[in-house]
């Protein structure tokens, strides 16, 4: 009990800990591909330390409520997804329970955005929607192909699974699913060249457009939380977990540099063209993926 | 034809009323039609009459104590045939008021131009 | 149970003749017998009282019976009957023809008690008919656009009406009965093609009236063409008759054993049904998104949730039928609290356009909040009711070796998604236009119906095993398997739900979240007009961006998410009634031609015998 | 016991009393149909609980059945001469309140012949005399269909003349014929001469089809029935409230006795339910897009005449409660809709549909009368018309045959077509026009006068009872359907 | 650059992080924008020190007038500067906002840009190079150290002058103003 308490808590300060620590590295692996020296890695830590010394201004309540209820639901799905063998809440409602809760985020920061009354904070909840409807076609694919291979709702049953025999991204049918994972990993986590919901240039950072202050502070953590939320589902689906916490840290670093290196270096998709890209082959590898797996179950 | 002759009465009805019938699904004028109405029914009445009549029969009247019932002609038709007439008579006179108001209404008795109820 | 319909259908009446008498005394009159209505059914709880009505009717007696099955729609149906009652004071006052509205709303309550009641199938033809005819007088109170609506409405309830009828007679000519507990034995005996021909037909009618895909395009206008109140009823309850028709059908008549057995016809059958529901959940979802109209995207909403309620059972299992049942009463409180909801923007602003609304939430909160919780229930977000429907359904469906089924349900709630954002955004969210400046607060009488409402939605997504327990007992006298049950979700070894873990970790997260909000330097409050346009003052009209919300997307789907059904019902329809004018030119207007006719019947009669002797 | 003659004599005798009557007032004149239909009614009902043991037969001039004139007032034409004194009580004390200008003493007069003949037609037990009573309700009806005399009236009253006297001429011809065979006029005798072979000879054919062409006419079967729309639209509404609530139904009486009873031929049965499906459609269809109401009423007529004769010709018993069922129900609803038509179109000054709008507000009761009177049509519950309805649907299923399944299925596509139209009008009535506020609605209504709503009301309550509780009736109709199913029966009980 | 200074950090965290978190309001306002792409891309790298263009005056808390004002952009200049959360602090980039520049007899640039709004720091030059706007930078760092970049205090102390000043020039502004002006006004009065 109290372990599991001391987990409750301990698991989303983590959370932030590591999902700050990939902002920065993100920011640092961006710079030197471009040639820069970049930030330090606590630059993100320095922003939001700035950000809560900043005054921040409200529209109103719904303004601080949706971004209460994003920041919390992304701190509750922490609890459902194993972090190496700690999994506080396992029995609770699965996978499904994270696809639920995953929903949480987009929605509180669409309902607070949408408050702000901004019409670029509109059109970029507007992309950010569109998008998820995007990778969610081959997200739940895949999902569904884990799923019903390893005939469960848990995904501590399915890292189990996988512990018992090999990962699933290196096993026959869930190779495919796994490969449609690793092509809408950018897409999940929101980075290039899938940023078009935030895109500064274009809709003056689109959700974000009236956050200044603590609210911006928490738009980063979130941020944060959902890079290391993706990458540790990902881990946890396709990389078997891990036994340890090290070793997962170590898996989710690997994928993410990963990702960012091979991205960094594509333009930001317009949304039209990321949402075909993301139903053309993802969608049909997964697709394909789901056939084999119920041919094969 | 013999048998022209033992049937006469009876062909003779059929054609009254083939020809009644003609006119009256031919013929554009209301009079010529309601004169086809009336050639319908006495046709119609030659029918019933012939039904009954026995060739060389007596009035169904005994009149004379040898009288037998079955050299009479058979009363009821005639009495049917009454009946008819005067029913005729009576659509017969209708027909025509009707026809005068309808040429007060159109100006006309083709039956071909007054089609305003149709459809 | 005579207390109840006479309670109903008395009631009707009585409410109209108060009315001529007052206003005040009809809407208290209402008030009383829906009221009533809500004691007497709860009073009978866990009762299985059995009544007849009439003797004899057309030789079959007419009965009513109560059972588990029953109740749990009969509650449903009593208690947002009573709410939209509750919501019709306001908004129904001072409109044309009240008296008529309330007899309407009060007798088509009455008969849906009436099918829920009805013991055998000629009772409930009768109150489903009843029924049908109310709600078509209602859909068409708005007039205009609703004339065509109620039009299309009963066309198609009419249609529903008479393959119901054949159904039900096609039942008797073999069975020689009509009451449902004897046609539950027998089905099973008769040869499957007679039985599935039945089966067909009757699920057909229900499907009319659940709007299952190719027989939905009745809804859309109607529901949204109905008053607010009424939509509510139609959208939370009225439809869901045909879901309790269904049930009847596969689950008492065909009986869920045979129903999910491998046969080859069962089985034909069961993939067709549940190949309707998922397109039913998947293209009106994504048709939702598209509407402008926010009472339409409600409508195409029901339909998909109505395809999630029919996916659940007709898959079969114990958990989909639980899924199904319960997402039905999910459904009716929270669409039932969207059509309020939307009912009362409507009734302050006299519109529900929705490019025209906008930031209404600092004016409505309450109305504001309950949306929020009707979308989130509608969503399934977690903790609201319809997560743990939803959750059942996936659950049942990935286990069950579906994944194909569950992945178009997932994403016809991706579809969700988008809709259910798109009605809060422009209603609520975003600039308030000036012409809305002065919009006030909803009358109480809408308040109170929306509160219970979202606490209705709230209290059964955190307490769920209050309702799975009643649909477990109905499954299980329905010869299904029992569920592991408790309060706070359902345990078994495959995966488990609890809500109060939810609950309780986002709880925790929300409040420390919050504390460190408000803990951190205070911000200031500022006003809409203050917003960043680069440097611009904002117009002073509008600002924000609700035309063409998600247009990047409408632009890839439009073109596949024609209702095709609807243009080929309006060909039919065109055709039928060009034929119709062709029929008629028979009658050419010349008593001539009119003679001929007589004269070539009799002569084709006469030579048909002496040539064929046909006669 | 009352002597069944009575339901004759007493509205003859009126109907030549009243010219006289008129002499001292005309105020008493009109009443006179009222007091004649009222007694009429009496009098059928009582006799009801009677006949239905065994027949009344009454022979006149106290000759013994084959010979004399007889009535036969078994359960079916009790029966049916009750539904005629209820509807022809309902539309004549509507003909007070309607009928003020124009030779009202002569309508009124014509008015008792057209209810006497079919009284006449429906009891009498021989077929010459059956054929004498088909001709005083047709004469009658041709006049008062231009009792009007305006253009539209007179018009369709010539061409219902010219094809009602083809009609009854074919008729007689066919009573010619079956005379000239048998040499007896005698329903029964002829029945019993023609025995239960079951095929009928090419010349006993012949007369059967020349009396199902003849008096199809009035029955207004498919391809007989042109003169219908016209007439029924054309009438004055008390008068297309009798025709299509009562001549035509006694036109299909006359029909179904002659096949059933008089030849019992099972082969024109499917004739019969053929011929019924045609009607149906066509006269749905042709009532489907039309603008003039009372057009698409007359239309609704043949539709459903097609829906009593196809239900009629099962031949089976739950098939003919139900179509005769269909009978009442539709008297009762049809003429009601004629009715509330009536003064609708009286105050609205056009037939048009479009002109009925707000009518639901100017004269509340008579729309809601005509509502409840279209949803009984339809077959709606709890109407009079939903278990005519369903009992003729149920028979058909219970037939069990691919042909009758077929043929079910077109007969409720008729329905559905006319729900369509029936619907329609509805909305028109209720849900078009302007918008009005509350309180302005009270200042113009416009309600139809009393004498004119009393028997709408009184229809209404009818049709509620009927689809409430409808058992009675039905139970009374199975003892009529065995009257038409067992000939022997009824040739035992004429002739003893 | 104290940046890796614990100590520092624990002892003044709210100065420490204004100065390394200085995120600059991307608002081209004249021909001096063309100098800040060579800043923070790879050439000269502002990001370095924490300096990174935001899309928004919401999220930004340094403001740099790149160039002439025009009347029409002193509008949107002070819009967003007044939509700019607390602490904040104004650049004047070239010569043209301190003076006029080039554009000193212009009929529709404004000649000094403190008349409007409060500004830190001033970056001289025609057009100046980035090296002078990291010089400029390091500057802002020591006047927000010795609590000296305090625009945002004086532009709320004197906010009647600001505005009156806005006014007189531009007119009626579109906006309500930002704070309550009533008291300072009686002031002047007096």
């Amino acid at each position: 009990m109290v372990a599991t308490v001391a987990q409750c808590v301990l698991l989303p300060v983590l959370g932030i800990v590591i999902g700050l620590f990939f902002l920065g590295l993100y920011r640092k692996i961006m710079a030197r591909l471009h040639w820069r020296y970049g930030p330090p890695l606590i630059q993100p830590v320095i922003d939001i330390l700035r950000l809560f010394f900043q005054g921040g201004m409200s529209h109103g309540a719904v303004f601080d409520f949706g971004l209460v209820l994003s920041l919390a639901g992304a701190m509750a799905i922490i609890l459902f997804i194993p972090f190496a063998q700690w999994c506080p809440l396992q029995g609770s409602g699965g996978m499904l329970v994270i696809l639920y809760l995953m929903l949480l985020m987009p929605l509180g920061t669409a309902l607070s955005g949408g408050e702000a009354a901004n019409p670029n904070a509109s059109i970029g909840i507007s992309r950010k929607l569109i998008l998820a409807l995007g990778y969610e076609v081959p997200l739940l694919l895949i999902l569904l192909s884990v799923m019903s291979y390893y005939s469960t709702i848990s995904i501590v049953d399915i890292v189990r699974g996988q512990q018992a025999s090999v990962w699933a991204l290196f096993s026959w049918p869930l190779a495919l699913p796994g490969i449609a994972y690793i092509l809408i990993l950018p897409a999940v986590l929101g980075v290039r060249p899938f940023d078009t919901t935030t895109a500064p240039q274009e809709i003056s950072s689109g959700p974000l457009v009236e956050y200044g202050g603590k609210y911006l502070a928490f738009e980063h953590i979130i941020h944060a939380l959902s890079l290391f939320l993706g990458i540790s589902l990902f881990v946890n689906l396709f990389l078997g977990g891990a036994a340890n916490p090290i070793v997962f840290f170590v898996k989710i670093l690997v994928v993410f540099v990963a990702c960012v290196c091979i991205n960094a270096v594509f333009p930001r998709l317009r949304i039209e063209q990321a949402v075909s890209y993301l139903w053309k082959w993802p969608t049909a590898i997964a697709f394909l993926g789901l056939v084999v797996v119920s041919l094969v179950k | 034809m013999s048998f022209l002759f033992e049937n006469s009465y009876y062909i003779a009805a059929v054609g009254l009323i083939l020809i009644g019938l003609y006119i009256m699904a031919a013929k554009k004028n209301l009079i010529k039609v309601i004169i086809g109405l009336s050639f319908f029914e006495t046709g119609i009445n030659v029918l019933l009459i012939a039904a009954g009549y026995i060739r060389g029969g007596s009035a169904p009247i005994f009149s004379h104590p040898d009288m037998q019932a079955g050299k009479m002609v058979d009363p009821t038709p005639q009495a049917l045939v009454l009946t008819a007439i005067v029913i005729g008579v009576a659509v017969l006179a209708l027909a025509l008021s009707l026809a005068v108001r309808l040429y007060e209404h159109h100006g006309t008795l083709n039956l071909r131009k007054i089609r305003e109820l149709k459809w | 149970m005579q207390i109840i319909l006479l309670t109903s259908f008395g009631g009707a009446f009585a409410t109209y003749l108060l009315a001529k008498i007052s206003s005040r005394l009809r809407d208290v009159c209402a008030v009383i017998v829906s009221g009533l209505l809500v004691v007497f059914v709860a009073l009978l709880y866990n009762k299985t009282p059995a009544a007849t009505l009439i003797p004899s009717f057309v030789g079959a007696p007419l009965t009513v019976r109560l059972n588990m099955l029953s109740w749990f729609f009969a509650i449903a149906i009593v208690v947002v009957g009573f709410l939209s009652i509750v919501f019709s004071f306001s908004y129904i006052k001072g409109k044309e023809r009240a008296d008529f509205y309330y007899l309407m709303m009060l007798l088509v309550n009455a008969g849906m008690i009436g099918i829920v009641l009805s013991a055998d199938l000629l009772t409930f033809y009768i109150f489903w008919e009843i029924m049908s005819w109310g709600a078509f007088l209602l859909i068409s109170y708005n007039r205009g656009p609703a004339l065509r609506a109620g039009m299309k409405y009963i066309v198609m309830s009419v249609i529903g009406s008479v393959v119901m009828l054949a159904g039900i007679l096609s039942l008797y000519a073999v069975y020689e009965t009509f009451v449902f507990s004897e046609l539950a034995g027998r089905i099973a005996s008769a040869s499957p093609a007679y039985s599935l021909a039945c089966a067909s037909m009757l699920c057909i009618a229900f499907a009319i009236k659940n709007a299952v895909v190719p027989l939905h395009t009745w809804l859309p206008d109607a529901h949204s063409e109905a008053p607010a109140p009424f939509s509510a009823v139609l959208s939370g309850i009225l439809i869901k008759m045909g879901t309790y028709g269904l049930i009847l059908v596969l689950y008492l008549f065909v009986g869920v054993k045979l129903f999910i057995s491998p046969t080859y016809v069962w089985r034909g059958f069961r993939f067709v049904l549940l190949v309707l529901a998922s397109i039913t959940i998947l293209v009106p979802s994504f048709i939702a998104v598209m509407q402008n109209d926010a009472k339409k995207v409600l409508a195409w909403s029901s339909i998909a949730q109505a395809g999630y309620i029919i996916l659940g059972i007709t898959f079969g299992t114990t958990l989909g039928f639980a899924a199904g049942m319960f997402h039905f009463l999910n459904h009716a409180t929270f669409k039932a609290l969207l059509f309020f909801g939307i009912g009362a923007v409507e009734y302050r602003t006299k519109t529900r356009d929705l490019n025209s609304l906008g930031g209404l939430l600092k004016r409505m909160p309450i109305t504001f909040i309950a949306v929020l919780v009707g979308t989130c229930g509608l969503i399934g977000i977690p903790l609201t009711n319809g997560f743990v429907s939803k959750w059942l359904l996936y659950k049942t469906l990935i286990l069950e070796g579906s994944p194909f089924l569950a992945f178009i349900a997932l994403i016809g709630t991706w579809g969700t998604i988008l809709y259910g954002y798109k009605l809060l955004h422009h209603v609520f969210l975003g600039q308030l236009p000036e012409k809305y400046k002065n919009v006030r607060k909803a009358p109480a009488s809408m308040q109170f119906v929306l509160i219970i409402l979202s606490l209705a939605v709230v209290v059964l997504g955190i307490l769920p095993g209050i309702p799975l327990k009643l649909i477990n007992t109905i499954a299980v006298s329905m010869g299904m398997d029992s569920m592991n049950i408790n309060i706070f979700g359902i345990a078994s070894e495959t995966g488990a739900l609890n809500t109060v873990n939810i609950l309780s970790v986002l709880a925790a997260a929300g409040i420390v979240v919050w504390i460190i909000l408000k803990a951190s330097k205070k911000s200031t409050r500022i006003s809409q007009e203050d917003n960043y346009a680069a440097g611009a003052a904002i117009p002073a009209e509008r600002y924000s961006y609700t035309v063409d919300f998600y247009n990047p997307l409408y632009r890839m789907i439009r073109r596949y998410l024609r209702d095709i059904f609807d243009e080929f019902y309006y060909w039919i329809a065109g055709r039928v009634q060009a034929f119709s004018d062709m029929v008629r030119r028979l009658y050419v207007g010349d008593v001539g031609c009119y003679a001929m006719y007589i004269l070539l019947f009799l002569s084709a009669l006469i030579l048909s015998q002496v040539w064929w002797r046909v006669w | 016991m009352v002597n069944p003659v009575l339901l004759l004599a007493v509205p003859l005798g009126l109907a030549f009393l009243t010219p006289l009557l008129a002499f001292i007032s005309d105020r008493i004149a009109r009443y006179v149909p009222v007091a004649g239909m009222l007694f009429n009614c009496v009098v059928s009902v009582s006799l009801i609980p009677s006949v239905l043991n065994r027949p009344i037969i009454v022979q006149t001039g106290g000759f013994a059945p084959p010979f004399g004139i007889n009535l036969v007032a078994g359960p079916l034409g009790i029966t049916l001469a009750a539904v005629i004194a209820l509807v022809g009580l309902a539309v004549s004390v509507y003909g007070l309140a309607y009928v003020k200008e124009g030779a009202t003493v002569k309508y009124h007069v014509l008015y008792l012949l057209l209810l006497t003949g079919a009284t006449g037609v429906v009891l009498t037990g021989d077929i010459f005399n059956l054929f004498v009573f088909y001709e005083i309700l047709c004469i009658s009806s041709y006049a008062l269909v231009a009792y009007s005399g305006d253009k539209n009236g007179v018009e369709a009253a010539v061409k219902y003349l010219i094809q009602g006297s083809i009609g009854s001429g074919l008729a007689l011809i066919g009573i010619a014929i079956l005379y000239g065979v048998f040499g007896t006029l005698n329903m029964a005798d002829i029945a019993r001469n023609i025995g239960s072979t079951g095929i009928l000879n090419t010349t006993l054919f012949i007369a059967l089809a020349f009396m199902v062409a003849g008096f199809g006419v009035e029955a207004a079967v498919f391809p007989l029935n042109a003169w219908l729309p016209d007439a029924h639209s054309s009438a004055p509404a008390p008068i297309s409230a009798i025709l299509s609530g009562i001549a035509i139904k006694v036109g299909i009486y006359v029909v179904v006795r002659i096949v059933f009873t008089v030849f019992g031929a099972p082969s024109m049965f499917m004739l019969l339910v053929v011929i019924g499906v045609v009607t149906l459609l066509i006269g749905e269809m042709s009532a489907f897009s039309q603008n003039n109401i009372k057009r698409m009423l007359a239309y609704s007529s043949v539709g459903q005449v097609g829906l009593i004769v196809f239900a009629l010709g099962m031949a089976t018993t739950g098939g003919i409660s139900g179509g005769l069922f269909q009978i009442i129900s539709h008297a009762l609803a049809k003429s009601l809709l004629f009715l509330a038509t009536g003064y609708m179109i009286y105050r609205s000054g056009s037939m048009e549909i479009s002109s009925l709008q707000g009518m639901g507000k100017r004269m509340p009761l008579t729309c809601c009368a005509f509502t409840i009177g279209a949803f009984s049509l339809v077959g709606l519950p709890p109407f009079a018309g939903f278990p005519g309805k369903f009992m003729i649907v149920r028979a058909a299923i219970a037939q069990q045959q691919h042909l009758f399944t077929f043929l079910i299925a077109l007969v409720l596509f008729g329905t559905i077509i006319e729900a369509c139209y029936f619907f329609r009008i509805v909305q028109a009535a209720y849900f078009t026009g302007p918008r009005e506020e509350p309180d302005a609605g009270k200042q113009r209504r416009e309600e139809a006068p009393l004498f004119a709503l009393a028997p709408m009301l009184g229809l209404l309550v009818f049709i509620i009872a009927l689809g409430v509780y409808p058992e009675p009736v039905i139970r009374l109709l199975d003892s009529c359907a065995a009257e038409l199913l067992n000939r022997f029966d009824y040739i035992k009980g004429v002739l003893g | 650059m104290d940046r890796n200074k614990i100590g520092k950090w624990l002892k003044q965290p709210a100065k420490m992080a204004n100065k390394y978190s200085l995120n600059a309001v991307y608002f081209c306002t004249g021909c001096g924008i063309i100098e800040i792409p060579p800043v923070i891309t790879a050439r000269w790298d502002a990001e370095r020190f924490g300096i990174i263009p935001v899309a928004t005056p919401r999220q930004g808390n340094l403001f740099m007038i790149t160039g002439y004002v025009s009347l029409k952009t002193l509008r949107a200049i002070i819009r967003t500067y007044e939509q700019m959360p607390d602490p904040k602090y104004t650049v004047g980039f070239g010569s043209c906002p301190i003076n006029g520049g080039m554009y000193w007899d212009s009929y529709n640039t404004i000649k000094h840009l403190d008349r409007y709004i409060p500004v830190d720091g001033w970056i001289a030059g025609c057009m100046p190079r980035p090296e002078a706007v990291f010089i400029g930078v390091t500057h802002l760092w020591t006047l927000i150290e010795k609590d000296m970049a305090n625009g945002y205090l004086r532009y709320r102390e004197h906010y009647d002058q600001y505005r009156g000043n806005q006014e007189k020039l531009l007119g009626k502004l579109d906006w309500p103003p930002l704070y309550a002006t009533g008291i300072a006004q009686k002031e002047i009065a007096a």
